[in-house]
């Protein structure tokens, strides 16, 4: 049931120590949240998860076997961009994966096979609220709805560990507060551990079970490349979020398109939240 | 008002559009009756009817000799050789400039070396074109492959390496192997730069075709525009120019509907 | 055109035409421009066919070439050509060649590698001739002439009609067979130094200053002395080979280095032959002006007066008005 | 004293009618903030006040007098991007306003006038927070202080009107904050009126003065482009906000790197703010 | 593990990348010694040490007629040719270039007209040009220039025109004039990409060269190559070949290096 740990996991290129001697479980089915300064290793502990990347030193398990060595379909990407492919259609985005794993040779699935797998990915495409855009390429498409997409596409392939990197980092506000509902519906839906990259604190408080903040403990300038990062601070998020159950915290604070004071400044369209 | 604010009317843009292009046939007429005042048999600027006569004579007359419409039957062979040569190149610019794009592998072993060779003067190397491969139509061929591939294969592979890593590691996460990510990632987003490179060595190949056909042919525009030459015949020069000017003109155009027409996406993307 | 005194001549690589070249470099050029109070500016061609065309649209006042394309493209563009100097003809400088086989016979339904209206082709014509044959036996591939050498060692071709340098880098190539050159239709592929007629006429200077630099070069470079070798040498090198292939060449060219000679030979009467089947040739090929509906579409005028095709159209001349001066000892 | 006067304004794009019959007081000294739905004209309305685009019809005035119709030094303009030249170092890009001003032909000073240039610049430089990295081209910057270079740059012209078009839009949260910070100094500060388009109505509430919604009446699909936008809402921020005094509220809603909770979350570099 | 997740060692890699260069010299060396041995006097693949002896030859004797050493001479000549011309583009390119790329009155009158230059086969024109430009440097020069500049114009004038408008926009709000516009803010950021088409024009303008020597000169390395043709001298031709390539890379490399010299941002750019 999906839980990752590592052990006194290191990570150099070259002579500069990224990470430094870093240790975490993670639970089953959680969320976490990972935070930090820019440039501390966020991204770089994520591709060690993804298995883009090997470690220096340490091992990473999955449920208690090594990680592969390569990124695989059992565990899912999203990015703040590129994570769709420009060339395909949403809808042949989200066929994509099933596509891939199925057909080994041409990469393309045909007849009946095709027509269960339209079926999956329409009801995913629904599920993402992009029912309607199946046609459209992502260039026609939103950053919001691009990310989506790129959930969408992640999530059929039924990952069980999906791995965020400032997925929304790159959207508006108020989008953001919609996406961030269906992020959380997702992961409640789907038993799956969710590990996100953030820089948006809100959004790590918001949406976490669990908050994990990477950082330097020793930054002199001139130390810099010389240590690496480790876990400055760990807070599981009170009152316990767990998924599939409703919670107290569950508040938001962004202020969205649906918030009634909007509603009362843009009368014009009410029902059409903005797009960038 | 700043200049770069002008704003022309549509009557006025068109008029500057077409002005520098009277002003070349101005220039010509004026130039041709000059030089046929003082030589009514000079052959450099001809008349505009001597020209329509050799029109006439070169698209619309059978030749005495062989009964063909030589305009025609050199367009044919001209044609046959280009699209044999841009043919090749592309293909080996799609597998080789793949490869290197994707595959540490081939990217260690032939990049460095493709660099090489497209720093190389093909035209210096006719003769041992022309030894190995025969004087037919092989060799010219071989010519536009020689010097127009490298390039396109180096353009490939750079467009390929510049894909999102992401992408790449996006697909691997749907399960891809890299014969499916060379398929079905790779392949589709740089198809329609290829047909942007193939667009930019039609002036290359042209060139190239030109050059080979001055060398050794029995038809090809190239082979009688050199053939003509020596006899000064401008009066089909010219129009055989131009008519190559408009086969390069019109291929460019069809190049880039063919892409935007396959490609949808494509233009989408550039639009941003 | 009026009277001047800057002129400009094109010469184009080839062995009856490195004296120009030699001549330039060795200052014989100046010194008799000076005698003449002219100056000459000499210019070296690695295209033969520029050379000409440059001549025909006005751009120089004189060309070397042979008699035949001074036919076929300044006289057929209307431009007034006179020949100042008869230099040499080819005594074995074009030739054809065949693989796999030992007489011309064996050419029959070939592919014929050569340059197209040349006379490697006025050359291939008149071999079949002899051998009752017409053109419709073979099948003419047009050959860029730096490239023949290389051509020869492909498969695809099998016969080939060329000229110096290339014959004799030719010769010795294994499988290569000479079954004709043009020693055996002597004294009809002429090379000339020609000049505009109209410049000639208002600049009768010119033509002498030529023909003064023409036979010193001449005396020169045939002579057996240190000088004559040096001047080959340089020749040679000049023309990318070196004095021994230079001279081989020479061996295959008849020089008239006594101006007495080319007068006798441009004077006789078998020039007026030699013309009549060059024109019939080029009629033939459609090379004469673009009207033409007979070969006497445009006249020639032979030293004697005497005019071939039509008188009110002459365009070509020989003349050997300047050539006589230099036999007299008169320039 | 800078009132910008709409009046009866139209503009349209060939027949599409983008703005319609817009007309609007702009007070001396306001800071306007203009929301509304993608794609309804913001922008639009943002290049009439530049004098980029001329109204179709109706008139547009600076202080009384007709809007020259080209852009000049007496608007600024910061956009979401793009607003500095990537080939001018920091200290050259802001310079470079009154370096054009000064010298028509060369387009750069020298001597003693350079000299002062200098030090004004960098006196501004050090005022939007970049002291330091006056030698830096903009590539080497984050996207915060891009933006803070754009302001920089603008504010060297002494502009009686600053256009901001979604300046902020592209910026994670943390830095925001920050920069709406140096935002309201600035306008405090200098005598000049704002007129800013943002997606973020957090951010417009938070900086305007008034706020003004755009939107249009009608809105069913056959009629959009029959229709344009004009003013739907319009909001005097209470209490007042005035340029230079204090208000009650000056509270800020978005959790910034400089929040306490954060301070504590990241212990590691409690003095760096993140940058993309 | 995926082939293209590979990773290769540095030796690895080193050894992959000269591979196909020692194949090449490889097979030349057999093919070579297998002509030879039929016909010693085979000129179409020398053995090395005919080749030696003419690079000697060339470079380091000098010139029995001149004194020259000529592939000093040669090289003298022709870079003086190419650089002469591609300066000359360049130029153009800059200044009608920008002058279509931001000022609406150019854009209309030249954008068509260079568009349609840019596809007329240049060595088609060769005859006209050598004869209205006589044969010096002069034709030498404008074949390259006629042949390279509508490119680079073409280039430079889309390059300007992707500048965003807001920048533009923001130096009107600067007090930037039309012409203070073109000098600070579109020159300096149109002048890497210059450059940069500079160097893909390399290529082309070497092919120019080569043809116009051939026409017409008596030093070029153009020149000399088709010189030596007519007697198949390969030993001379493959040398100055490798020679041009090297000048051909060089030139590449430098233009590259001065770029990032003299625009640093230019890279940060390119690096995003
Ligand atoms: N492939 C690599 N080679 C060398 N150094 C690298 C590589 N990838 C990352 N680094 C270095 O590792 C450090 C951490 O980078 P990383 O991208 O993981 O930071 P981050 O926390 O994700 O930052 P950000 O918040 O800006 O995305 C940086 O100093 C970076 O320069
Ligand atoms: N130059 C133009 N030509 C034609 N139509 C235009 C032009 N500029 C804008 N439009 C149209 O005008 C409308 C308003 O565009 P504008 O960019 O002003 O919207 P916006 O409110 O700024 O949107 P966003 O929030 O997405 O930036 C759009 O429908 C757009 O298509
Ligand atoms: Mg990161
Ligand atoms: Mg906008």
């Amino acid at each position: 049931m999906t839980a990752l740990t590592l052990r006194n996991v290191w990570k150099e290129y070259g002579d500069q120590i990224v990470i430094e001697n870093l240790s975490l479980d993670i639970a089953p089915r959680s969320f976490v949240a990972l935070v930090g300064p820019s440039g501390c290793g966020k991204t770089t502990l994520l591709r060690l998860l993804l298995g883009q990347e090997r470690a220096t030193r340490g091992t990473i398990m999955l449920d208690g076997a090594a990680l592969p060595d390569e990124p695989g379909p059992d565990r899912g990407v999203v990015y703040q961009r590129y994570s769709v492919f420009p060339h395909l259609t949403v809808l042949g985005n989200v066929m994509l994966g099933p596509e891939l794993q199925s057909a080994r040779v041409v990469g393309r699935s045909f007849g009946a096979a095709r027509r269960h797998l339209n079926e999956a990915a329409r009801q995913m495409i629904a599920d993402v609220g992009l029912a309607g855009s199946e046609d459209k390429y992502p260039a026609q498409l939103s950053g919001g709805m691009q990310q989506r997409l790129a959930l969408a596409q992640a999530l059929m392939m039924k990952p069980r560990v999906l791995l965020l990197d400032e997925p929304f980092g790159a959207l508006d506000p108020g989008i953001r507060t919609d996406i961030h509902h269906l992020m959380k519906r997702l992961w409640d839906e789907r038993p799956m551990t969710v590990v996100m990259v953030t820089h948006d604190l809100r959004e790590a408080f918001t949406l976490g079970t669990r908050v994990v903040a990477l950082g330097r403990k020793r930054n002199r300038p001139e130390e810099a490349d010389r240590y690496g990062a480790s876990i400055t601070n760990d807070i599981d998020i009170w009152p316990p979020r767990v998924a599939g159950a409703r919670t107290l915290f569950n508040t938001e604070y962004a202020l969205g398109w649906d918030d009634p004071t909007v509603q009362a400044v843009t009368s014009g369209r009410p029902d059409q939240p903005p797009e960038t | 008002m700043r200049l770069i604010n002008q704003q022309l009317s549509p009557v006025a843009a068109t008029a500057l559009k077409f002005a520098p292009f009277l002003v070349l046939i101005l220039a010509y007429l004026l130039g041709s009756s000059l030089r046929l005042a003082e030589n009514p048999n000079d052959k450099l600027l001809p008349a505009l009817t001597s020209i329509a006569d050799a029109v006439d004579l070169m698209a619309f007359t059978p030749d005495r000799r062989s009964g063909d419409y030589l305009l025609w039957t050199d367009t044919w062979s001209s044609l046959k050789r280009l699209a044999a040569g841009l043919g090749i190149s592309t293909a080996l610019a799609l597998v080789i400039g793949v490869c290197i794009g994707i595959l540490p592998f081939f990217r260690a072993l032939l990049a460095p070396f493709v660099s090489f060779v497209s720093m190389v003067p093909p035209l210096a190397l006719l003769p041992i074109l022309f030894i190995s491969m025969g004087l037919g139509e092989t060799s010219k061929i071989a010519l536009i492959v020689i010097g127009v591939a490298p390039i396109m294969i180096r353009d490939l592979a750079q467009t390929v390496l510049a894909l999102p890593r992401e992408q790449i590691v996006k697909a691997e996460t749907l399960s891809a192997s890299s014969w499916l990510i060379a398929l079905r990632i790779v392949l589709p987003q740089a198809l329609p730069r290829l047909l942007g490179s193939l667009r930019l060595q039609l002036g290359p190949a042209f060139l190239f075709l030109i050059a080979a056909e001055a060398i050794s042919a029995d038809s090809g525009l190239g082979y009688r525009i050199f053939l003509v030459r020596r006899y000064l015949s401008m009066d089909i020069i010219f129009p055989y120019v131009a008519w190559i000017t408009f086969l390069a003109a019109s291929a460019d155009f069809g190049i880039d509907r063919f892409r935007r027409w396959l490609f949808p996406w494509s233009q989408l993307e550039a639009g941003r | 055109a009026q009277e001047k005194t800057d002129f400009k001549v094109a010469w184009s690589i080839y062995v009856g035409w490195m004296p120009w070249g030699h001549a330039a470099d060795a200052g014989i050029v100046d010194k008799w421009a000076d005698k003449y109070g002219i100056s000459i500016e000499v210019t070296q061609f690695n295209d033969y066919v520029e050379s000409i065309n440059q001549y025909t649209a006005g751009g120089y006042d004189a060309v070397t070439l042979t008699n035949m394309d001074g036919l076929s493209i300044p006289a057929a563009g209307g431009v007034d050509t006179t020949a100042v100097i008869v230099g040499d003809f080819s005594d074995g400088n074009d030739a054809v060649f065949i693989k796999d086989g030992n007489a011309l016979a064996d050419i029959a339904g070939r592919d014929v590698n050569l340059v197209e209206f040349s006379v490697s082709h006025y050359l291939l014509s008149r071999a079949l001739d002899s051998v009752g044959m017409s053109e419709q036996d073979v099948k003419v591939i047009n050959t860029a002439d730096p490239d023949m050498v290389g051509a020869f060692q492909t498969d695809d071709v099998t016969a080939m009609v060329t000229w110096n340098p290339m014959v004799s880098e030719i010769e010795t190539l294994p499988g290569a067979v000479k079954v004709f050159d043009s020693a055996q239709i002597e004294g009809e592929i002429i090379d000339l130094m020609v000049a505009n007629t109209d410049v000639l006429s208002d600049n009768p200077k010119f033509g002498q200053a030529l023909a003064g630099i023409w036979y010193e070069t001449m005396t020169l470079m045939t002579s057996d002395t240190p000088e004559g070798a040096a001047a080959r040498a340089a020749m040679g090198a000049a023309s990318g080979t070196d004095q021994a292939g230079f001279e081989a060449q020479m061996a295959a060219t008849k020089l008239f280095a006594d101006p007495a000679e080319a007068v006798a030979f441009t004077a006789s009467s078998d020039l007026a032959g030699t013309m009549n089947l060059v024109r019939a040739f080029l009629f033939d090929k459609g090379l004469l002006t673009p009207g033409a509906t007979s070969e006497d579409a445009i006249g020639i005028e032979l030293p004697d007066g005497t005019i071939l095709g039509d008188t009110a159209n002459v365009k070509f001349r020989f003349d050997t008005t300047f050539m006589q001066m230099a036999a007299d000892g008169a320039l």
